[in-house]
């Protein structure tokens, strides 16, 4: 199944997709409400992009962007990038883990890391960090509150205990 | 000649002759006791060396070889060092259960110590039900173990502990199966006739196979009995981290360490009483000089060597399987040693009757 | 046959654990296979791998002369900030200020030893070498300068 | 993370229904560092497990971002410590894939062989541990015996036994050692007789086998769901080897079979692992007398700066799949990397696979599906 085709079924399943063949994948930016409609067409015949290998999330400052790796189990050289963008100060989209089992663990490190919440996930709780209300009682209250959020990964995350600038 | 026998025989003369029968009698006791405690020590720190070793060369290593030559204090001042270190006890836990369990094991390897023939006439107490009393006795040693378990409060104690309590209750039968086996060729259950009766081979090689069945039913059982590897259970440190002795340090776990290697060294001298004989020399039918030749050796080394080759089968298993799965470990019981040990006792009780044994 | 099925589940089990024990048997008769390396009694023979990573030093010369300029190559190369040079000015014969090394300092409880340092640098001042017995009682003692004292550097290195 | 009176609490309570909650870890001689588990029991069978990450999290995505391209790769030696090589691999291709760098020939063939003998030790470490898990320790020294001499190739080649940091964006650091060669074909003859020794004590062993047949089984569609990769994918039938897949450094001329069992269980995990070595001995006696002279690194800049734009990266670790996921924006440092770990996606699969199980087959299932704990936190 060429990228051609993909373009073309995924247009006509969603016409304001944005497609990107600069890089080594063929990237689709869509919008946050449209994203689960797509996936579950994605995964289902008669494309069978089934096997979501990575489901990630970069803060560009300006705002946040999700983004889906695809592939097909059956070949694995096929593989799309979906992206989309979200609001930082109100990051939610709608969980993927329905479709894909894998997503429940990615989204939970994702909502930890970045703060974004992912609508109809079964568990969505810290998975690596420590639990919210550990942090509450933590010392590390304050820095809580002051910074409204505790997101490792966003960039402007400073952290002067166990960051050292070199 | 200088024997164990004549060496107690002298002592009970000369006490008779020095007290009064009462009096001489508490004396031995007091005896016995001692060398009992000392025994005990002494072959906790070989057993325990011993299994390091033994352990270290099947695993292409060199083992102890620090502490004295060849590593022989090692186990030594192993034991300086846990006796040293605080015997905690966990706040929740029930204090007095707790702190009662290690003595329980420990009380209950120490009685089976008494029928056992360490060498010709040399035994504590020749009673006429050994055989039963050595079969219920060393059931008991489940309850220190479930005692140790419930007190900790603690989880990974109380699964081991339950594991050990179904897996002794069950391997208490085939144990018991094997050991009838002996008793039906026997026909008497004191350890001294037992060993009398093999004056002219050992029921191992004149028994035929069934007796060869039995008796590897009978390693197997008292393997899982001792809850040694591949059957340790109850301890099951990928599973459980120490299993029902979790909580214990210090001298308290010293004690239910030096239990489980009384225990090996019990069971094996009971193996080596009634498949090989006991302190009964090698005899091989009416090979007269031969056995002649077999009798220079003193019966204390002939008990001791067997126990010693059994304790290394023992350990050699350990080093070698796999553990198995609590419902394995039970299925291998259920489905297949109480079958055959019930079809191999029939066997055994057809040739008894027929006399078909050397 | 139900009663053959299970003779032969019995046979092939206990032939299998027969296998394991003549496999553990062999090693435990053939003490020639032990590989215990009785490591600090060996130490005489104990030969390290002439490549192997144990920390940087720098070599000096009979005349007490390294190599290094003082570039801070290493320094920017280093992922953890091991590494701090301290420069300083020394006058050449001619007159001339020349910039010099005042101080190597190298912390070897923040190393890595992932060779970057010495890889960047121009003049192969810096190597690694194969010690390995680092430990010492103070932390403040791994913190080293690499440079011997009175060194300078040698002629014609720039 | 519970507090002090949460797992004080948790040890002497029973669960909601009268279950028993036991944390395994992260202390615990059976998960490999520092796994925590909270397994709901019910007598001996599992009801649920509930993996408890973050006790070694460094936070490696966060500190590769104020590192330049050349200082990253040795942090991710940290990751998966027992493929090092590999995930230093990855990183050096997705920077010569970003910059168009030409890697030389001999450096590609040697990368492979290392990969492959990183492979090779990662799988003998394994084994031991495994064989420990399900209570047999004296493989665990037969597996390091070879492992060790895996790690003395390393040591003379690289410098170090476990975090190399040997692969430079553009090659290697160093040129291989002169005995390289003679090492390894030593190691490839003792490897193939000392082999079957693990035949008879593990594999053959009717313990062993009656211990991990039928327990954990994963069906190809759960795998696929649950993103597993690597050997526990390959073990249920999934084809998945990224080194036949997108073949990178030499893989595209080098013959070997992608080893895959339709069983799904313990044991097909396990033969998968141990064929694995075996194609690997291949990969490595194609290659090994066939290293062509030349140069060992090819001509880079001082400084490296990524191109704008996003690179993917996909290797075959020993685990499974590594994908390696950098955004950059021109700079000398990327701007957000992601390091898509096989060991995260298959300890979610965990709890699917082992419910209902017993104790004892917790450990065959956590064993075979090979965690190395900072893997999985970064």
């Amino acid at each position: 199944m060429s990228n051609e085709l993909i373009k073309q079924y995924i247009t006509a399943h969603l016409p304001d997709a944005v497609f990107d063949e600069t890089g080594e994948w063929l990237n689709v930016v869509v919008n946050s409400d449209s994203l689960k409609g797509l996936m579950a067409v994605l995964y289902g015949e008669p494309n069978y992009l089934n096997y979501l290998f990575c489901l990630t999330c970069v803060d560009y400052k300006t705002h946040l962007t999700m983004v889906y790796h695809l592939s097909a189990s059956t070949n694995r050289n096929i593989n799309i990038v979906i992206k989309t963008n979200l609001d930082r100060n109100d990051p939610f989209i709608d969980t993927v883990c329905d479709i894909w089992r894998t997503a429940e663990f990615l989204e939970r490190e994702v909502f930890e890391m970045f703060g974004v919440t992912f609508l109809h996930h079964p568990d969505l709780r810290n998975l690596i960090l420590e639990d919210e209300t550990a942090i509450a009682v933590d010392d590390k209250k304050e820095l809580v509150n002051e910074q409204k959020g505790y997101w490792p990964l966003r960039k402007d995350f400073e952290d002067p205990i166990n960051m050292i600038k070199l | 000649m200088l024997s164990l026998e004549s060496i107690t025989k002298t002592t009970q003369d000369w006490l008779l002759a020095k007290f009064s029968p009462t009096m001489a009698l508490t004396i031995e006791c007091i005896i016995v006791i001692l060398l009992c405690i000392t025994l005990f020590a002494v072959l906790g720190l070989v057993l325990v060396l011993l299994e390091r070793k033994v352990a270290a060369r099947i695993q292409i290593r060199l083992g102890p070889n620090r502490v004295g030559p060849g590593g022989i204090f090692q186990t030594a001042a192993d034991t300086l060092k846990l006796i040293m270190k605080e015997g905690l006890t966990p706040d929740t836990a029930d204090k007095f259960l707790f702190n009662l369990a290690p003595f329980v094991v420990m009380m209950v390897a120490m009685l089976l110590l008494a029928p056992i023939a360490f060498a010709k006439n040399f035994q504590i107490w020749d009673i006429n039900i050994g055989v039963l009393y050595i079969s219920s006795v060393s059931s008991l040693s489940v309850i220190g173990i479930l005692m140790a378990g419930w007190a900790s409060n603690n989880k990974y104690s109380l699964l081991g502990a339950m594991r050990s309590g179904a897996q002794i209750v069950s391997y208490e039968l085939s144990a018991g199966f094997a050991v009838l086996t002996i008793v039906v060729l026997t026909g008497s259950l004191q350890i001294s006739e037992i060993v009398a009766a093999q004056q002219n081979g050992w029921w191992l090689f004149k028994g035929h196979i069934p007796v060869v069945i039995a008796f590897v039913l009978y390693i197997i059982a008292v393997t899982a009995e001792t809850n040694r590897a591949p059957f340790d259970l109850a301890e099951a440190e990928s599973e459980l981290t120490a299993g029902f002795h979790t909580e214990y340090s210090g001298m308290k776990f010293a004690l239910f360490f030096l239990a489980e290697y009384i225990n090996i060294f019990i069971v094996c001298a009971i193996g080596a009483t009634l498949f090989l004989g006991g302190w009964m020399p090698l005899h091989i039918g009416s090979w007269e000089a031969f056995n002649h030749i077999m009798d220079y050796i003193p019966s204390s080394i002939w008990f001791m060597g067997k126990t010693f080759f059994l304790i290394f089968v023992i350990m050699w298993f350990r080093w070698t399987f796999p553990r198995l799965r609590v419902d394995q470990l039970l299925n291998l019981e259920w489905k297949y040693l109480l079958p055959i040990s019930l079809f191999n006792l029939l066997l055994v009780t057809v040739i008894a009757i027929l006399g078909w044994y050397f | 046959m139900f009663l053959k099925d299970y003779i032969v589940d019995v046979y092939n089990g206990v032939a299998s654990l027969l296998k394991g024990m003549r496999k553990t048997g062999y090693y435990f008769t053939h003490s020639k296979e032990i590989i215990t390396e009785q490591y600090p009694d060996n130490r005489a023979t104990l030969k390290l791998a002439d490549r192997f990573k144990g920390e940087v030093v720098m070599p000096h010369d009979e005349n007490n002369e390294h190599t290094c300029t003082g570039c801070t190559a290493c320094e920017l190369a280093c992922p953890n900030g091991t590494i701090k040079i301290i420069t300083k000015f020394d006058i050449t014969p001619e007159g001339k200020k020349k910039k010099a090394i005042d101080a190597f300092i190298y912390r070897l409880e923040m190393c890595t030893l992932c060779n970057l340092c010495v890889a960047a640098c121009p003049s192969d001042a810096i190597i690694m070498a194969p010690n390995f017995e680092h430990s010492v009682f103070d932390r403040s003692k791994l913190t080293k300068i690499l440079n011997k004292p009175g060194s300078k550097i040698k002629e014609g290195i720039e | 993370m519970y507090n002090q009176t949460d797992i004080i609490k948790d040890t002497t309570d029973l669960g909601p229904d009268g279950e028993l909650v036991v944390n395994m870890g992260p202390q615990h001689p059976a998960t490999h560092g520092v796994l925590h588990l909270v397994v709901t029991l019910n007598g001996e069978t599992i009801k649920k497990i509930e993996p408890h990450l973050g006790y070694i999290h460094r936070s490696i995505e966060k500190m590769c971002e104020s590192l330049t391209y050349r200082q990253f790769i040795y942090v991710t030696s940290r990751m998966d410590y027992l493929s090092s090589h590999i995930n230093n691999t990855a990183c050096a291709l997705l920077v010569e894939k970003g910059m168009q760098i030409e890697v030389p020939e001999r450096a590609k063939v040697v990368r492979t062989i290392l990969n492959e003998l990183t492979r090779i030790a990662s799988h003998e470490l394994w084994i031991g541990a495994m064989a420990m898990d399900l209570g047999a320790f004296t493989p665990f020294f037969y597996a390091f015996r070879e492992r060790e001499m895996i790690t003395d190739i390393m040591e003379d080649t690289c410098g170090a036994r476990l975090t190399m940091n040997y692969i430079v964006p553009g090659g290697l650091m160093y040129d291989i050692h002169p005995e390289f060669q003679t090492k390894v074909k030593a190691f490839i003859k003792q490897f193939k007789e000392k082999v079957t020794e693990y035949e008879d004590l593990v594999t053959g062993n009717i313990i062993f086998q009656s211990r991990t047949k039928g327990v954990g089984v994963l069906t190809a569609a759960d795998a696929i769901s649950y993103g597993c990769s690597g050997p526990v994918a390959r073990a249920s039938g999934v084809s998945c080897d990224i080194r036949k897949i997108a073949p990178y450094d030499a893989y595209d001329r080098v013959e070997f079979d992608e080893v895959i069992e339709t069983a799904g269980d313990s044991f097909a995990r396990y033969i998968v692992r141990v064929k694995e070595m075996n194609q690997s001995i291949r990969i490595i006696e194609q290659l090994i007398d066939n290293i062509p002279e030349g140069e060992f690194v090819g001509k880079t800049k001082n400084v490296l700066k990524l191109n704008k734009g996003e690179f993917y990266q996909r290797v075959e670790t020993a685990r499974g799949e590594l994908g390696v996921y950098i955004v950059s924006e021109g700079g000398t440092t990327p701007h957000r990397i992601k390091f898509r770990s096989p060991g995260f996606s298959n300890l979610s699969v965990l709890d699917h696979i082992a419910k209902n199980s017993k104790i004892g087959d917790l450990m065959a299932t956590m064993g075979t599906l090979d965690l190395v704990i900072p893997d999985i936190d970064r």
